[in-house]
């Protein structure tokens, strides 16, 4: 286990020390748990507030998409692990502005469990909230079980949009309503190349041999659908997005916002060169990339690998898109 | 069994289940994500050390409710929601006695199994911790001298994990792999059989309450 | 090797390809090589033009500072190898504005002879152009010889100051100045856990153990100062750290801005540990971290490992780092 | 030598030059960076291919200048820079004859020893190609007739390149070792020599020019 880290049990309160120590102009802790980070000015008052959260271990996911016009608090767990209730409800407190609280972050037991004790702390302080999960990785649950997906990257495009909404002074149920519509228009699927050793243990999360691939792997490890020899980018390319295409229905004249999010440990130049056939074979059949990301969005700490995610777009999820938001890691201007 | 009696059991079976990480982590990896031998050794460590903390007056249902809240803060994850809230639900069968009474063992169990049943909307046959907990708890509640239960108990939740490696995970993370599930043994199942082991190991089985 | 390419001979194009693909808001080639890239005004008239460029492999460096504020135009080699001198004159005619041409690049053998040759056929045509070299790793030379050091990412404070200063109107021997005094007062040190794996070899830049790093290590894999056990974050932070303030001696009461770079493979959540330690250390002697940037700005490859770079601070170098600019991968906004 | 010949015997040597690319490669790595092998095979191939393209009538001197201008944009480099520069001086002594002279060959070689020199600020003793350079050069000087001339620059430059391999590099992405770069061998330096040797097996040494 090759890692710059100290005692791997304060890896996580460390690295966050180290954002809170970076950028006290954005985001703050409300009390002394790092693990808890809302924006600077929250809570904005009249707003509603967007708390999201999970496990550690995804940067830029989730902290990285605490901000204006993005979601205003966040509470994460150890490495790939949920944070508790206790700090889901306390970053609740810290953004409420008294619009009501949307909860939006991906679809994993832990989370949820999680995140629904905050519900019901949250309801009890007269703190009406919302859910919304991110579920967009196609390899996990076919078409007809959509809502049980694992969320991955592609939450990232619900968070810019519903981070708008709320920003331009939607309600909570319509800033809810943003969201659950970006979430049913998203979908992902990755390829992982290399594991990630988790720190506290010194595991690899899965293996593979010297030239083997996995599609469909989860950002935890999660195993996907197929295993095989190490293909070339635009194989994989094609192998990722075909499925995609199918599971939006899209059709000639349809626009689409691509995300080609890098794993953690794969270049970028790499992730341009599955842009390069990503966009190629969208235009080439007559749909139009009217958005792109080609970036680490949502990691997997030292994974290789990377996911290609679609948005299908209309005129209202692209405008929420286009709206300025910005944190330490994510600027529209 | 008095409070301060059962947190000692409790330790004591701690002591031997976080033995098991290991082996919960590897099934973890093959079936999820890998962190169920952690949330077994942060949890069970963070439960032993509340339990040192509290007062010896304590009574059962207050030793239940600290390693609940110990549980559920240590790592949270999937497994320490669903055990800290079946062990809530558990605490509420042993009121406010100062003593565990003969039999509650059964009812603690069943308790358990339906609040995780209820809150991860799941039955036993989805091939989870359930598979394991419903079958034990109907070996307690069968015979209600506590003697006989933990054997048959353990018995029955090995049977529930053998059945159930069989069958396609239809809960949390192995849902995902869908019918490359089966085959595989469910962790949560497997912890809660390595949990009842650990327990006959390090108390007398006539302990069980 | 386990990248996610093509034909390994075709790498460098296609992820160029990919770029322009995805950003023809902010970049165009002014011919049809992808490997020359300006801004997509460029020329801007009236305006010194700045070009940088050097080896592929390291985005976002070069491709990701050419914009407003920053260089207006880069060509770039094979990876880890030169532009040809013809490229970088083809980069220079497509942003001289009038105002003459910067070239502002790293101090490597191949880069100087290639651009040299330019500046001879720059003069021909009656471009006239200035040279100032990035010379920030202070492993590579003692600090008699600082002007022979090779140049790694401490660059990127001269682009942005320079670039600011060119579009804030300064001529072509102020912004040449402006950036000579930032490449005076930057310094950076680097560590190495795993290697580059170049894509047409198929072999990696260097060798080390299951349990080594390797300090003062280049972003080509140039062999470093001390090759020793894996340390910890801290000790890492204070391993490279201790030069760099030596060397620009920093004394209380001093101001810097911070870089901790990824140098490819490293997750962002390691930077952060790093970029704790070194604030803190900073913080602790007396020296205000007056702007600081954690995450990925000049990488190679899928290395592992980190570099650290300082700049000394004064007001007019602290406005310069303020200036607006906005590229694919840059935004000061 | 006529231009035609010249360019065959050239691309004879190429071939068997490129299967040093590994070898300076490793050195490079050792030393630098390790494009060296890239820049070796991509050179020679364009060269190669420029040649092919050639008008048959092409002077020596035209032959010249196509390798020079094909090395120094197949992978533009250190190398490539300093050998197309090298070429290009070379060239002005072949002139616009037809054929080559007899004992050109050694004021080829030093003239292009010294705008490497020159345009790389750098000496013999600094550890870089010039050391196989110079030495071969006034080797192929010391005797005109072409034949002796082959063996003793080989000579001349291995010996330069062992003699180098005890001295610190000064230049070049080497001098960043500083006192390290002691006891490695220059990989320049060898290319020079791999490609003496190359053109003397490809071609009879009569042939040297
Ligand atoms: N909805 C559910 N109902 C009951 N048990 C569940 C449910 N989801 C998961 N489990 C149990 O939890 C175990 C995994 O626990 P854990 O590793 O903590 O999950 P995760 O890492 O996904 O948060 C599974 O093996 C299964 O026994
Ligand atoms: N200034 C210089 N003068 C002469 N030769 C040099 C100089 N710098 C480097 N070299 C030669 O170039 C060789 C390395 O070539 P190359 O690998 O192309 O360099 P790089 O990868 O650093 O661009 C060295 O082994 C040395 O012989
Ligand atoms: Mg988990
Ligand atoms: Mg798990
Ligand atoms: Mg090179
Ligand atoms: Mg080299």
């Amino acid at each position: 286990m090759k890692k710059i880290i100290n005692e791997p049990l304060r890896f996580v309160d460390e690295f966050l020390e180290g954002i809170l120590l970076a950028h006290p102009d954005l985001v703050k802790t409300p009390g002394d748990d790092p693990r808890i980070l809302v924006r600077a000015d929250a809570p904005v008052a009249g707003k509603v507030g967007i708390v999201t959260g999970g496990g550690s271990g995804h940067l830029p996911l989730f902290k990285g998409y605490v901000g204006k016009g993005l979601c205003d608090g966040v509470a994460i767990g150890n490495v790939f692990s949920s944070p508790s209730s206790a700090q889901v409800f306390e970053a609740t407190k810290a953004v409420d502005g008294g619009a009501g609280v949307l909860y939006l972050y991906g679809n994993y037991g832990g989370d949820v469990f999680n995140f629904d004790l905050s519900v019901d702390l949250a309801e009890l302080e007269g703190i009406p909230t919302r859910t919304v999960l991110g579920c967009d990785d196609v390899a996990s649950q076919p078409k007809e079980r959509a809502a049980d997906r694992r969320g991955v990257a592609g939450i990232i495009f619900a968070f810019k949009a519903a981070g708008a909404a709320a920003e331009r002074g939607d309600s909570l149920d319509e800033v809810a309503a943003v969201a659950q519509d970006i979430v049913e228009n998203t979908a992902t699927m990755g390829v992982g190349l290399t594991p990630t050793i988790l720190p506290t243990t010194g595991k690899p999360s899965f293996e593979l041999a010297e030239r083997e691939m996995e599609i469909g792997i989860g950002i935890h490890g999660e195993p996907g659908i197929h295993r095989g020899e190490l293909e070339t980018a635009d194989e994989i390319a094609d192998h990722l997005l075909a499925p995609l295409m199918a599971d939006l229905s899209l059709v000639a004249g349809d626009r689409v916002a691509v995300l080609v999010n890098g794993l953690g440990a794969t270049p970028l130049e790499e992730l341009y060169v599955l842009y390069r056939r990503v966009h190629q074979t969208l235009t080439a059949a007559g749909i139009e990339v009217a958005k792109n990301y080609v970036g680490e969005y949502a990691t997997s700490l030292e994974m290789a690998g990377a996911s290609i995610s679609l948005l299908k777009l209309n005129d209202s999820r692209l405008e929420l898109l286009n709206a300025a938001a910005r944190s330490p890691f994510f600027i529209e201007a | 069994m008095t409070g301060k009696e059962l947190a000692e059991a409790i330790q004591k079976c701690l002591a031997l289940f976080t033995d098991y990480a290991d082996e919960l982590g590897d099934l973890d990896q093959a079936l999820g994500d890998g962190d169920l031998g952690i949330t077994v050794s942060l949890g069970a460590k963070a439960a032993s050390d509340a339990l040192s903390n509290l007062d010896d007056a304590a009574t059962p249902a207050e030793v239940v409710l600290a390693c609940a809240k110990a549980f559920a803060n240590a790592n949270p994850s999937t497994m320490a929601a669903l055990v800290a809230g079946a062990l809530l639900a558990g605490s509420r069968i042993l009121g406010d006695a100062t003593q565990v009474a003969p039999g509650q063992a059964g009812k603690f169990a069943l308790a358990a199994a339906e609040s995780i049943s209820q809150r991860g909307k799941s039955q036993v046959g989805d091939k989870t911790i359930l598979d394991a907990m419903f079958p034990a708890a109907e070996a307690l509640l069968a015979s209600p001298d506590g003697v006989a239960d933990l054997s048959a108990a353990i018995e029955a939740a090995e049977a529930g994990v053998i059945r159930s490696t069989g069958l396609q995970s239809r809960r949390g993370r192995a849902s995902w792999l869908q019918e490359r599930s089966i085959g595989l043994q469910d962790p949560g199942a497997t912890a809660y059989l390595r949990f009842l082991q650990s327990w006959q190991a390090a108390n007398s089985p006539a302990e069980v309450g």
